[in-house]
């Protein structure tokens, strides 16, 4: 096992163990973030390695990391640390408020880093059953921090979650079971049918229509993960209710990496069908989650109900460009996933302190932010105009490339885009500039908020909105190919 | 002597089998009280193991025997005493409100298991192995647990609903592929019975918040028209 | 371009009109005492009012501002350059060169502005309520001639005035419909702009009634003498643009000094019968309300555009 | 010398460079009025002269490594956007002097952060220009509307400025869509979105038909037409005067610019019909907006009506382009070109000093309303006379610029009778009388504004202590006002500088005919033509003529005593003409325009109050149902997320069901 891998998988497990002791300590917040850049270090030297001499496989072949995961294993871990040290301030005001008990603290610390550590797992392995195990032990730890807080609202926004995601996800249980069926065909029993380098080598002599059915149980589980739209209902009330660096992370990084699971199933789709089914299957849904998620912006009154609503709809686009296929949608799709999370992990950070400010997470009590703290009134108004996709910011210029695309290969799909784009600009920017302008009611805070995460973010997305660096572009580009 | 009549009557025991987890899967829908609830759901565990190690002993799969332990363990003895402690400690009143009534749900029952089957058909196809026949039983069992985990309103039977979904999951790979590697099902197990651990957990704290356990009052999070 | 009889036949007629206008004005109300059978004025005491007024000092209030003590310079020199612009006797004038019948429009349109500012800049209420009431029938009215114009210029195929004047010289006498429907507007605007009776009355100060004249109600003095040149001037200009494009005849085309002679009298002849003409409309006819002046004003301004409508689609 | 687009690039960096500096020390109002004003107003000269030496000079490109990998940023200047690169400077002088004496610490937003978005819109504003892919052009396009956006909302504790800065923003991005959209049917299917690929792929037919409407939806939304004007009259007049001079003035000519260069740049042949909407659109809005300027009572409200006005007048000359264009009348669609950017740039000129007067007027008194002004030209000379430039200019009077360019969109409708079309023939006369209508109301409600507010006796004790505009304030309103004397009398050279633009965009000019610097002859000399500058040599020799012969035959005594008051001793100021009396002819004569809500006080009503309030009526007919629609449609989707579990994983279950059915 090479020493990156190790490091990257190895810190997140050991963070959780000691943090499930010390947890509740007063320097627990320390270790969490000082855990978290540990695995950001390893993901960097993954990094360098990865675009040094390409793809790699670790373990006999049961961790593989090629250019398309090897950007979200990057993300994950660079977010997963902004989100530590903005929770640092944010879990102490929660527990001065009497919020969260020390065992709350504890349980919080410690499933952080066991949740990085499943992510990075599902991102890395190579094994479908590993990826499915992961992703299940993904939604285990979220399930109890969605619920840290024991009101009425959290406890059944969590108990939802549970229930919703894990009967979606026995849904894909069921499609790699299939996929592994088809794959026996091909590969002969044995540990190593069901790893994805395999399956990738022999996918055009997969079965047609077992993969079919396998990919619709794939699209159904992995699909509630990522909140497309028949399967959303759960996302808005687990986003909405937990703490906000859960929502953050949440928003930010589980949905991406669901998401990444899917595409990972609908190469192999490609390969064994001819006809794209897969590609259809995922506009469909895509269109739909963008002009539902759009809609239902205008009726919200809780601020981080209405922003897990955007990421339903963020991620519709993002499926959306990815069932187009062709190098310049995925290009555009992964480039929107990058963009995505972290502009709404700096809105989520913004929101927190707002909402902390406030005392409350209902819009219309929240006025005058910028008066109260301009860092935090203006960190909250640039990520909304950023994930709105004003132009200077870089969610703009994935969201062009991806409606440029669209006129040219798909021109009906656009104005319907465009139209709940429009929407979606209308309701949200509505409801946030009086939250920023204005005079005020918040008071302010024991401890000063962190704010650097936010403008690191929104720095980040307004650099790659004007300027993208070459070995990025070209990074982004193997990815594309790799989706095809 | 054993021997030969089991490699000889094999496929139709295995066949019987399956027959018996759907049938266990239609009493569970039709049940009223969480107890015998709970039996019905270790039962089909029971039978689950007997399937496991009858196809272990004829294809000589031999973590296969492995993976049957396993579930005897977990689905037979340690979940269902798991559920009674629960109940026990809930004192939940014994009868299961359903939404819709039983007879409308076995029709639909049916008709689950029909659409199952003629779509298990083209897999069926193509399966080598001995247990093909029993794909089209498994996804039914998968469907009618979704049914059941539909129509209960009460939080303990969507969890047994949620389980027995493992189980029919659990059947469709032996039925397949002769049982997933042995790490996967191990890590399902564990998921499985970390699931298990939570939603008790959870059953107690909704339990304390609205000293009841019927999930028609988690409906405050919505939209308002 | 500029040539010297050009210059002098512009400074004659430049003077001559200036000159003339008082008697025009003198001219009408004899014809109107006459036709109200009361003993009419002397035909020269439009003069003796401005030698009178010249004489006086100026009474200005507290609150008049620069403004209005140059406006009636200034509404003097624009109407006068629209007179000079006019080709009364000759059609040789380097004028017409840098401003045509658009220009026109525009100057009489400046001197309309600068009057009612200096009506308003007193600040009581008759000079703002005449100012208000001026620039109803203003922007009423300058559309509509405006259109006529266009329709003259359309049948003459050029905006100058010299062209407009020679082209319809020229054209044997042949009933343009377009140009009667010009006519019409044209005699409803011209009584509007010059604050005849079915608009405004010229001689009244009933406050409720009057728009010229509540504007000019604080001049006094040398500037009251100067705007009431201006209003006979401007009457003047009308009267030689009605006669330019409606009965061109008897102007001297080119820049013979002899034809400049001969038309003299043929100008005067035809600005009597104008008089006359529009005598016999203000005794016919009553002043109307002030909210009927704009459907009067819009009839003109239908007219107006029928007319040049008519021209696109009968005479072309 | 580097070239000009480098110099262009350069400047606009430097403005971005001022912006940033101003973030530096925010609080400090010297900072920023001091130093970093009078810089932006030294680069915007510096733009202008740019624009100026690359009027001439053929197009040039440049491929920045900004942008996306495999559409980076492409630039280019060609005359058209050297033309508005021009106007742009010019304006952006006048405007940044004035604001070092305008801005101070009470804005509601500290100093320095105004001066950051202001900087950062004038340099959005060049880079729009300067764009030459679709992904640039969207960037800096929505870049200048999202920095006017916070310069609207500077003063952001009113509620209705906030209003106002939501709608506008919201309208804009509408139309930053309908603009993306109309790239996307230009590039053809080719994928290729630089404006050289768009003008490759030779777009016609339907395609062009579609990518027109949209770009006429996009650009009209930003420009202010008709349906899609309702922001205008709300976002200019709650920015700052000098931001809503510069939105006026400049912004709403970057997206007639932007409509230039789609239609007669991008699209190839663009067809004659196109041209009759452009010129319905135009002639209506034009009605509209002067109709409503009349009745206006804030002066601010007042001149951002006029603007909408000018910018129908500017759409209807556009259109005459396009119908002369696609019946193929090179000579004639130059001339109605000239004359809409003659406009364009006369009346970017006038409407920022208006502006910039009612700003001077604002620091004053504090005061925007026009029931509460009155009497400002003894206190306030200086602005007193600049608004009367202003003023005879936008009112379209001869010596002035604005009667210039009247004068050129005139003639350009007298020659369209030997148009083919025969109803087209009938109904232009129509179009030019309404031409003439919108120039005669502009003069009515130009008196209306200035007698209201600097004639007349003050309304409030307190405009008694209103003091003169500033040295800075006056230096900005004196270069405004020469440019707009200096192009009214000099018509002749800026034909001379439209030259090049006309013959890029329709293949021929019209300059070459003039007779040299004088005289202004569009055609043909003895077709019609106009000298400015004789016209005002002449009245100024006879007025003053006048004045001396007055002066030398009699006397030039006067003395001062109390205005007539016919008898009625207790004369007040509250007896002058309001502006709402003064807007009541026009209010009366066109009725059907307005949505007219009356609360008259009841017979006996001891303390009687009488209220009139004329709202627009496309924002209840348009507007609000749209709103409507779009809550009931929402209200439909709230049935999705009921809150009952049973029916989430009905959901679930359906689709499972569903795709199987459609896979099986």
């Amino acid at each position: 096992m090479s020493l990156e891998m190790l490091l990257l998988l190895g810190s997140p497990l050991a963070g959780g163990a000691v943090l499930a002791l010390v947890g509740h300590r007063r320097y627990a917040p320390e270790l969490n973030v000082a855990f978290s850049t540990f695995t950001l270090l390893a993901a960097a030297g993954l990094v360098t390695r990865i675009i040094a001499d390409g793809p790699v496989t670790d373990l006999d072949e049961q961790f593989f990391v090629d250019s398309l995961n090897v950007f979200l294993v990057a993300l994950t871990a660079f977010v997963a640390t902004t989100t530590a040290i903005f929770s640092r301030p944010y879990m102490r005001i929660e527990r001065d408020h009497g919020r969260v008990s020390a065992a709350g603290m504890r349980l919080y610390h410690s499933m952080y880093q066991m949740f990085s550590f499943a992510m990075l797992l599902v991102l890395t392995t190579n094994n479908l059953g590993v990826m499915w195990v992961a992703m299940e032990a993904a939604t285990l730890t979220t399930v109890l921090l969605v619920a840290l807080y024991r009101t009425h609202a959290s406890l059944e926004a969590a108990w939802k979650y549970f229930i919703l995601c894990g009967v979606g996800i026995a849904q894909a249980l069921f499609g790699t079971i299939l996929v592994y069926f088809a794959a026996e065909k091909v590969l002969g029993a044995g540990a190593g049918t069901l790893l994805w380098t395999h399956l990738d080598a022999v996918k055009d002599q997969l079965e047609p229509t077992v993969i079919s059915i396998a990919f619709v149980f794939l699209l159904i589980g992995y699909g509630t993960k990522v909140g497309l739209v028949p399967l959303h209902n759960w996302l808005p009330d687990a986003h909405a209710e937990g703490p906000t660096p859960v929502s953050a992370v949440l928003s930010g990084l589980l949905l991406n990496v669901a998401l990444y699971a899917l595409v990972r199933c609908k190469i192999i789709t490609d390969g064994a069908l001819e006809r794209p089914f897969a590609s259809a299957l995922l506009m469909g849904f895509g269109l739909a989650s963008v002009v539902v998620g759009a809609l239902f912006l205008s009726r919200q009154r809780d601020i981080k109900r209405m922003f897990a609503y955007s990421s339903i709809e963020h991620m519709g686009l993002v499926t959306f460009a990815f069932g187009m296929g062709g190098p310049v949608a995925s290009f555009a799709g992964l480039l929107h996933m990058t963009m995505h999370s972290l502009t709404k992990s700096a809105i989520f950070f913004a929101v927190g302190h707002a909402a902390q400010k406030a005392g409350t997470q209902a819009m219309d009590d929240i006025r005058g932010l910028i008066r109260v703290n301009p860092t935090v009134g203006w960190g909250l108004m640039l990520g909304t105009v950023a994930i709105l996709g004003m132009p200077p910011f870089g969610v703009f210029a994935s969201e062009f490339l991806i409606l440029t695309t669209a006129m040219a290969h798909q021109p009906w799909a656009t104005p319907i885009l465009l139209l709940s784009l429009g929407i979606a600009f209308a309701s949200i920017f509505g409801k946030v500039q009086p939250m920023v302008f204005g005079d005020t009611t918040a008071k302010r805070l024991p401890h000063s908020p962190a704010l650097i995460p936010v403008f690191t973010h929104l720095a980040l997305v307004l650099a790659l909105g004007l300027y993208m660096p070459p070995y990025l572009a070209d990074w982004y580009r193997m990815a594309a190919r790799l989706i095809g | 002597m054993l021997a030969q009549a089991l490699t000889k009557y094999g496929p139709q025991l295995i066949n019987l089998f399956a027959a018996a987890l759907l049938l266990l899967s239609f009493a569970m829908l039709a049940q009223r009280r969480i107890l015998s609830l709970i039996n019905l759901f270790a039962a089909q565990g029971f039978v689950l193991f007997l399937s496991t190690m009858l196809v272990a002993w004829l294809t000589g799969q031999h973590h296969l025997y492995g993976s049957a332990a396993l579930t005897l363990a977990l689905k037979v003895i340690a979940l269902p005493w798991i559920l009674h402690r629960l109940i026990r400690r809930l004192n939940v009143k014994w009868d299961v409100e359903t939404l819709i009534n039983i007879p409308t749900t076995m029709l639909v029952g049916i008709v689950l298991v029909i659409l199952a089957f003629n779509l298990a058909l083209p897999i069926t196809m193509l399966a080598g192995t001995v247990t093909r026949a029993t794909l089209g039983i498994a996804l039914a069992c998968v469907l009618l647990s979704f049914l059941m985990m539909i129509t209960r309103s009460k939080a303990v039977p969507q969890v047994i609903g949620f389980l027995s979904m493992e189980n029919g999951l659990f059947f469709a790979a032996t039925g397949a592929v002769y049982g997933m590697p042995m790490v996967i099902e191990f890590g399902v197990a564990l998921d499985v019975l970390v699931g298990a651990l939570i939603l008790g957990i959870f059953i107690f704290e909704i339990r304390e918040r609205f000293d009841t356990v019927d999930t028609r009052h988690l409906e405050r999070l919505k939209e308002r028209p | 371009m500029i040539s010297a009889s050009g210059l002098a036949a512009q400074f004659t007629e430049l003077m001559l009109a200036v000159l003339l206008a008082p008697l025009l004005t003198g001219w009408v109300n004899q014809c109107r005492a006459w036709l109200q059978n009361r003993s009419a004025p002397p035909l020269l005491q439009p003069y003796y009012v401005l030698a009178k007024l010249f004489a006086k000092d100026v009474v200005l209030a507290h609150s008049a501002s620069p403004l209005f003590r140059f406006a009636p310079y200034l509404i003097f020199g624009c109407i006068a350059l629209a007179a000079a612009i006019v080709p009364t006797l000759g059609t040789d004038l380097p004028m017409n060169a840098a401003a045509d019948a658009i220009a026109l429009v525009g100057l009489l349109a400046l001197a309309r502005l600068f009057i009612a500012l200096a009506g308003m800049d007193i600040g009581t209420a008759f000079g703002s309520l005449g100012s208000r009431r001026e620039m109803l029938v203003g922007f009423l009215a300058e559309p509509a001639l405006l259109m006529v114009l266009f329709t003259a210029s359309l049948i003459s195929g050029s905006t100058s005035l010299a062209t407009i004047v020679e082209t319809l010289a020229h054209k044997e006498f042949v009933i343009y419909p377009s140009l009667a429907f010009a006519g019409v507007a044209f005699t409803m605007v011209s009584l509007a702009e010059n604050a005849r009776i079915p608009v405004d009355n010229p001689s009244t100060h009933l406050e409720l009634t009057m728009i010229h004249e509540a504007m000019v109600l604080e001049y006094s003095g040398r500037h009251l003498a100067m705007i009431e040149w201006a209003a006979s001037l401007k009457l003047f200009v009308y009267s030689c643009i009605g006669l330019a494009i409606f009965f061109p005849f008897g102007v001297a085309e080119g820049g013979d000094a002899f034809g400049i002679v001969m038309a003299l009298p043929a100008l005067i002849l035809k600005l009597a019968i104008g008089g006359v003409f529009l005598a016999l409309i203000e005794t016919l006819s009553a002043k109307m309300r002030i909210f009927r002046a704009p459907e009067f004003l819009g009839i003109a301004f239908l007219l107006a555009v029928l007319s040049m409508l008519v021209h696109v689609l009968l005479e072309r | 010398m580097a070239s000009p687009l480098l110099q262009v690039l350069a400047l606009a960096c430097a403005w971005i460079a001022l912006g940033a500096l101003g973030l530096l020390r925010t609080s400090s109002t010297a900072w920023a009025t001091r130093a970093l004003y009078p810089a932006g107003a030294l680069v915007g000269l510096l733009v202008a002269v740019a624009g100026l030496g690359a009027l001439f000079q053929p197009p040039e490109a440049l491929i920045l490594p900004l942008g996306l990998p495999d559409l980076p940023f492409h630039v280019r200047i060609d005359a058209l956007s050297a033309f508005f690169l021009v106007l742009l400077g010019v304006a952006a002088a006048g405007i940044s002097v004035f604001g070092c004496g305008y801005f101070r610490a009470d804005q509601g937003t500290a100093p320095g952060l105004v001066s950051f978005y202001y900087h950062l819109f004038l340099a959005s504003m060049a880079l729009v220009l300067l764009a030459d892919d679709a992904y640039f052009f969207m960037v800096a396009w929505e870049t200048m509307a999202l920095s006017s956006y916070f310069l609207v909302t500077c003063d952001h504790r009113h509620a209705q400025i906030r209003s106002a800065g939501y709608l506008y923003l919201l309208i804009a991005h509408i139309g930053a869509i309908a603009i993306l959209l109309c790239f996307g049917a230009l590039q053809g299917g080719s994928g290729d979105y630089s404006f050289d690929g768009m003008r490759a792929a030779q777009v016609s037919g339907a395609w062009a038909t579609v990518a027109y409407v949209l770009a006429l939806a996009g650009f009209g939304a930003k420009a202010g037409i008709v349906p899609l004007h309702v922001w205008l009259p709300e976002a200019h007049p709650a920015a700052p005067s000098p931001v809503s001079a510069l939105m006026s003035g400049v912004m709403l000519k970057t997206a007639i610019y932007g409509l230039l260069r789609v239609t007669l740049d991008l699209i190839s042949f663009p067809l004659w019909w196109w041209g009759v909407v452009a010129l319905a659109l135009g002639l209506a809005t034009a009605l509209f907006g002067i109709v409503f300027a009349a009745v206006q009572s804030d002066m601010k409200r007042l001149l951002a009506w006029s603007s909408i006005e000018n910018i129908g007048l500017i759409f209807a000359g556009f259109g005459l382009t396009l119908i002369f264009r696609g019946f193929g009348m090179g000579a004639l669609a130059a001339l109605a070109l000239t004359a809409t950017l003659f406009h364009c740039l006369n009346h970017a000129c006038y409407k920022s000093l208006l502006f910039l007067c009612t700003g001077s007027v604002m620091h004053a008194t504090s005061e925007r309303s026009l029931g509460r002004l009155g009497g400002l030209i003894h206190r306030m000379p200086w602005v007193a006379w600049c608004a009367l430039v202003g003023t005879i200019a936008i009112a379209g009077l001869p010596p002035s610029n604005g009667f210039a360019s009247e004068w050129l969109l005139l003639q350009a409708f007298l020659f369209t009778p030997g148009l083919p079309q025969s109803y087209l023939n009938m109904l232009v006369p129509v179009a030019a009388a309404v031409v003439a209508l919108t120039a005669a109301l502009s003069g009515y409600v130009m008196v209306k504004f200035y007698g209201v507010v600097f004639l007349g006796q003050p309304r409030e004790p307190k405009l008694a202590e209103a003091h003169d505009a500033g040295i800075w304030e006056r230096t900005g309103l004196a270069w405004l006002a020469m440019v707009c004397v200096v192009l009214g009398l000099a018509p002749a050279t800026v034909i001379g500088l439209l030259d090049p633009v006309t013959r890029a965009l329709t293949g021929s000019g019209i300059a070459g005919l003039a007779q040299g610097w004088l005289f202004l002859a569009p055609i043909q000399p003895e077709r019609a033509s106009y000298s400015p500058l004789l016209v005002f040599a002449v009245a100024a020799t006879i007025v003053l003529l006048a004045w001396l012969l007055v002066r030398l035959f009699y006397h030039g005594r006067s003395r001062r005593t109390r205005a007539w008051d016919c008898g009625f001793p207790f004369l007040n100021a509250r007896m002058q003409d309001t502006a709402e009396g003064f807007g009541q002819p026009v209010r009366h004569v066109f009725e059907t325009f307005f949505r007219i809500r009356t609360q008259a006080p009841a017979p006996r009503d001891l303390r009687p109050v009488y209220r009139e309030s004329q709202e627009d009526r496309f924002w209840y007919g348009l507007y609000l149902p749209v709103a409507q629609g779009v809550n009931w449609v929402t209200g439909l989707v709230t049935v999705l997320q009921r809150g009952r579990i049973s029916t989430y994983l009905t959901y679930s279950f359906a689709t499972l069901l569903l795709l199987l059915l459609f896979v099986g």
